[in-house]
């Protein structure tokens, strides 16, 4: 059986600029995977892309993305339309900039419904409420539910787990992995926190300058990561001593403009080889299903 | 209830400012109505200034603007000394031809300019006739009154100037209906034309702002159907500039058609004041600007009125 | 602590932000404030660097309650925000020396461009816009900027919390490097506890304007 | 933008120009000549040969008040003769765009028109942002009551019908004075009434850049207002104040052609856009002298230029 969503290839160039390269990855249906990395790495204009929501002319999106026999980035706005919010539905970042000032909360709900002819969710405590008369956690459980409302078969979910407090990091977990679980949901969830992905996701794909550089089961990913630079992050992480120095990746993450021929990582990497500036290395395959972007894994 | 009991005490304030301002600026101009009188050889200087005596000029500015004020709130707008009459009884026919005309343009404008403002947001890159607009943003009313007038003499289907015609008062009332609307054509285009572009280009750029907004990409990330996210999602986001220019829209209900009622010889207040302007019957000129500041304050107060139901934000102040 | 400390609060008052704050800190070490956001913190930290006046209480610096408003120094939480995007990188550097009237054009230059590369910055850019550089660089740039005039206490206001993981560790090692240099001495305002903890010598608790805790790192 | 641009400088440049562009004098009379259609320009004789360009002369039929050419006299046109670019030898007459009720060369007072038009609606707005920079800095900067004081003001004065007190102000004023002295008045009372926008939106930005870190920053090296005002926050206002001037100077003009228009702004024989148009209106003539509104396109013209470049200006401060 196909899996649920198959991205081939991915390109997006925003202004003549590369957001995203070569980005191919399969979802299986209620599966939830993790999708990591630091900021500009082209996280969000992933999910995005997804939903061929990225504005033309200045995005230009190349490759393909299939869901339910189709290629999303074939279709018109009329045809996108039932898939948006129906099929797969888009929960973004900020949930007060992404829910309408002057619409009553719960009416948006209703208004994501109406779209799909689904029934309308019970959200009995904002009822009558305005976006700006809810607390942080509330608006997020809007946002929650309008993602739910038509009972999609896949819930893009970017950096649910920022900016909320820890006792509802847990909450939102356990709500995805219940979902999964009875109505069979799968979930891409974007963090840049390796502790919720590990124990949330199936699998992770690791990003890194608009480039999945490694993938995963996140337990051997983030405990044994084979990238130099998912090495790095995680070596960052590590506890130290009072007053040593850490360990510290050198350079920094490269802008939008930067063109790397080679592997993205290059210019930061301390393993690096003469061959590594020459072409965009390919997946090299590992055991346990796991993949690296890297010279190093050739055999 | 606080917010809109500060709104009127502000309009109340600014209304006083105003005449005040406006009387000491009268006040302080150099010659007034009776300069040109004494220059004039049949008038003895005693003569005039028996005049002025019993028009009071030669009370103190409180004591002036006292009556003058007390005269207002009557209703009278003090004395017009060109007309020799009150000035009220003057205005009022003049008011409601100048409020017939423009409020009927502006009615029309504004429901060409929000399906028009729309549209062309909605098709953002492509071809929208935005040029159009531009350019006959660019004409003014003034030319379009012109064009009009030749276009009134060349086709010979319309009446040239005023409001009646020649029989009116003896013609059947639905002839009378009629009579004035066959009139009210070509100045009531003119004015909707002219201030077509100005709104319309408003109600594009606060679309556009609105669908460029977060919550709008994510309403269509939902899969809200285009037309219900454009109508009911983004347009109703987008009404607080608009709100504030229809405040403004009928704020300028008496002012926006001087021009056009000069030069296509509407009976409004237009010509009227231009008659007292240079005959410096201060008198008219006061009540005229008075009538028009009022009608902007009250604009604006319902500019607020409107905000307030339609900003939920603004209600939790 | 038998050494006279660099830094003396006491029963520092500030009428919706700080109740009664008393603390010392020693030259030389790295003070972590922590607690919830509306705990007092940043009004603490605007009251040292003279942003704010505290409404009683006295703060000394080296014994003296007046002091040269250079002698501390704050670098704020976005770096991209705290630099005016139409100077360049020199200018940004130089700036301080500039508004304290301090040498010629050329010395100031000269200076600028010492500091950069005392902070890991191409001195080769110093005439590019700030605009130009990335996260991680600006803040080098702010800091480069606040060690100019040769502070004696550096206040890092969340200085650290919108690098990335990657950066955020080079700069905490500039951090830790300049001290050993030049004796300095930080307060370290941030939630992030890990990164508290790998770097603070103490660590005080604030919660509701007061001090609740102190203890070391 | 850059077409809106080129055009504007081009115009600008043909009004500083006028006295050496314009075949007459603004004021010069023709007394023949009058509501003399567009001179036709002929390179070809009646017997077809090519001769450089030249005008017959014309003669008025009494009767139909229409102008024909007069086939025996033709009037080479001549370069830099009389001291303007181009002209006739007398008695031909060279009316590039007509002659009015006087037998004044519409060409040459359109020219010397777009003196007082275009200059006013220039100087106007130059005022009106000057004002605009001053009061928002101002109020921007020192906030209180300085701010209070300037903003309630600028509500006061966008509560005023604008046409309406422009006229009012100028009726207060003596209505015959010299050419110079009406064209200072216009420029003060129009660009004295518009500076609230500009103020307003300055004020923003000034707001803004003193809330800045940076301007924190610096004031944490003991920065004086003077150096904060010149380095870190005037040279944020510029991009304002220039699309505000830009914004602004079509509506002045507009403003100056309507005041004039009204018999308002500068006396005759001095010509404006408004009081040229004003002409044409008088006598029902532009059904049969259609040049006579000239000056009405010209305004067009300057105005979807101003737009065009306002608009640019603009799309360009919000992406900033």
């Amino acid at each position: 059986m196909p899996a649920l969503l198959q991205v081939r290839d991915l390109n997006v160039a925003l202004n003549n600029s590369a957001v995203l390269s070569g980005v191919s990855f399969d979802l299986e249906a209620g599966s939830i995977t993790g999708l990591f990395g630091e900021s500009g790495c082209g996280k969000t204009t992933l999910a995005q892309a997804l939903l061929n929501l990225l504005p033309r002319p200045q995005y230009r999106v190349e490759g393909s993305i299939e869901f339910d026999g189709r290629n999303l980035l074939g279709l018109s706005e009329r045809e996108l339309q039932p898939v948006r919010g129906g099929r797969i539905s888009l929960m973004f970042q900020d949930p007060l900039l992404s829910l309408n000032p002057v619409q009553r909360a719960y009416t948006q709900v209703r208004e994501v419904a109406r779209a799909h002819h689904a029934a309308a969710p019970q959200l009995p405590d904002v009822r009558d409420a305005y976006p700006h008369q809810l607390s942080g956690g509330e608006r997020q459980r809007v946002t929650l539910s309008q993602a739910l409302a038509c009972n999609p078969a896949l819930v893009i979910a970017d950096e649910p787990f920022t900016a909320v407090d820890p006792a509802r990091v847990d909450e939102l977990a356990r709500l995805f992995r219940e979902r999964q679980r009875t109505m069979g949901t799968a979930f891409l969830v974007i963090a840049h926190d390796p502790a919720v992905l590990e124990s949330l996701a199936g699998t992770v794909l690791v990003m890194y300058a608009g480039r999945i550089i490694e993938r995963g089961d996140p337990r051997q990913v983030f405990r044994d990561p084979r990238h130099p630079y998912t090495r790095g992050l995680m070596q960052c992480l590590q506890p130290h001593a009072p007053g040593a120095r850490l360990y510290s990746i050198p350079g920094n993450p490269p802008g939008l403009s930067a063109r790397f021929p080679g592997c993205a990582f290059e210019p930061r990497c301390a393993d690096r080889v003469d061959a590594c500036a020459a072409g965009m290395p390919a997946e090299f395959a590992l055991p346990d299903s796991r993949s690296v972007r890297c010279l190093h894994y050739e055999r | 209830m606080s917010y809109l009991g500060r709104r009127l005490l502000h309009s109340v304030f600014i209304l006083l400012g105003v005449s005040v301002l406006s009387f000491l600026f009268a006040d302080l101009a150099p010659g007034d109505f009776y300069s040109a009188l004494r220059a004039d050889p049949r008038m003895s200087p005693q003569a005039v200034e028996a005049m002025r005596q019993r028009a009071g000029a030669n009370k103190s500015f409180p004591a002036r603007y006292g009556d003058w004020a007390v005269s207002s709130l009557h209703g009278d707008f003090g004395y017009s000394l060109a007309f020799n009459a009150p000035v009220g009884p003057l205005l009022w026919p003049r008011l409601g031809a100048t409020l017939l005309l423009t409020s009927t343009a502006t009615l029309l404008a504004w429901l060409a300019a929000v399906p028009l403002g729309v549209w062309q947001a909605s098709r953002r890159n492509r071809w929208s006739g935005r040029a159009v607009l531009t350019f006959l943003l660019a004409i003014p009313d003034l030319l379009l009154a012109l064009g009009a007038l030749v276009l009134a003499v060349e086709s010979g289907l319309f009446p040239l100037g005023g409001m009646v015609s020649r029989g009116f008062a003896e013609m059947s009332s639905a002839a009378q209906v009629r009579d004035v609307l066959r009139h009210m054509a070509l100045p009531v285009s003119v004015l909707a034309l002219g201030m077509l572009p100005v709104l319309a280009r408003h109600v594009r750029a606060a679309m556009v702002e609105a669908m460029d907004a977060p919550f709008a990409l994510s309403a269509r990330a939902n899969g809200i159907p285009q037309a219900r996210l454009l109508l009911r999602h983004v347009l109703p986001a987008a009404m607080h500039p608009l709100i504030a220019l229809f405040g403004l829209s009928l704020g300028t209900l008496l002012s926006a058609s001087l021009l056009v009622e000069v030069v296509m010889g509407w009976p409004g207040l237009g010509p009227l004041f231009l008659e007292a302007v240079t005959a410096r019957d201060f008198g008219v000129v006061l009540a005229v600007v008075m009538l028009s500041t009022t009608l902007l304050v009250f604009g604006n107060l319902v500019a607020d009125l409107l905000l307030y139901r339609a900003d939920p934000r603004i209600r939790a102040k | 602590m038998s050494a006279e400390p660099l830094l003396r609060i006491r029963g520092l008052t500030k009428t919706y932000g700080i109740r009664d704050v008393s603390m010392d800190v020693a030259a030389g070490a790295t003070l972590a404030l922590i607690g919830p956001s509306g705990a007092g913190k940043s009004t603490l930290a605007r009251c040292l660097a003279g942003f704010e006046r505290a409404d009683a209480g006295e703060i000394l610096l080296d014994r003296r309650s007046e002091w040269p408003r250079h002698e501390v120094q704050m670098i704020l939480q976005q770096p991209a925000a705290s630099l005016n995007p139409r100077f360049t990188a020199e200018e940004i550097i130089a700036e301080p020396l500039v508004i304290q009237r301090q040498g010629n054009a050329a010395s100031r230059a000269k200076r600028a461009r010492e500091l950069m590369a005392s902070l890991g910055l191409d001195p080769k850019a110093a005439g590019a816009p700030a605009r130009a550089f990335s996260g991680g660089e600006r803040q080098r740039l702010a800091i480069a900027r606040a060690l100019t005039l040769e502070p004696k206490l550096l206040i890092l206001d969340e200085s650290l919390a919108s690098l990335d993981l990657s950066v955020q560790a080079q700069i905490a090692n500039l951090l830790l490097d300049l001290q050993e240099q030049r004796g300095l001495t930080y307060i370290l305002i941030s939630h992030d506890l890990s990164l508290v903890g790998r770097i603070a010598s103490e660590i005080v608790v604030m919660n509701n304007g007061s001090i609740v805790e102190r203890r070391p790192a | 933008m850059k077409l809106g641009l080129a055009f504007l400088i081009a115009i600008h440049a043909a009004v500083f120009l006028a006295p050496w562009l314009a075949p007459y004098d603004y004021a010069e009379q023709h007394r023949d000549f009058a509501f003399a259609p567009p001179s036709r320009i002929h390179i070809f004789d009646e017997r077809g040969s090519v001769h450089r360009p030249f005008v017959y002369g014309v003669v008025q039929d009494l009767g139909s008040g229409s102008y024909r050419e007069q086939r025996g006299a033709a009037y080479p046109i001549r370069i830099f003769a009389g001291g303007s670019l181009v002209g006739v030898d007398s008695p031909g007459a060279l009316f590039l765009l007509g002659s009015d009720g006087f037998g004044r060369d519409v060409f040459s007072r359109l020219l010397y028109g777009a003196r007082i038009s275009l200059l006013t609606g220039l100087i106007a707005a130059m005022l009106s942002a000057g004002i605009g920079l001053l009061l928002g800095t101002l109020a921007g900067y020192f906030r209180g009551w300085v701010d209070q004081s300037l903003m309630r003001g600028g509500e006061l004065m966008m509560a005023l019908p604008w046409l309406y007190l422009l006229l009012a102000v100028r009726a207060l004023l003596p209505l015959h004075v010299s050419t110079l002295r009406t064209f200072v008045l216009m420029i003060v009372i129009i660009g004295g009434i518009g500076w609230v926008r500009p103020a307003r939106l300055i004020r923003a930005v000034v707001l803004s850049a003193r809330e800045s870190d940076f301007v924190l920053a610096a004031r944490g090296f003991g920065a004086s207002h003077f150096y904060l005002l010149r380095r870190h926050i005037l040279p944020f206002t510029t991009g304002v104040v220039v699309t505000q001037a830009t914004v602004l100077i079509p509506q002045y003009i507009l403003a100056e052609v309507s005041l004039s228009f009204l018999g308002l702004g500068v006396g005759e024989p001095v010509p404006s856009w408004g009081n040229m148009l004003s002409e044409g209106m008088q006598y029902h003539a532009m059904v049969s002298h259609p040049w006579l509104l000239v000056p009405g396109f010209a305004t067009v013209a300057i105005l979807l230029a101003y737009l065009k470049v306002g608009d640019a200006l603009t799309e360009r401060t919000v992406t900033y």
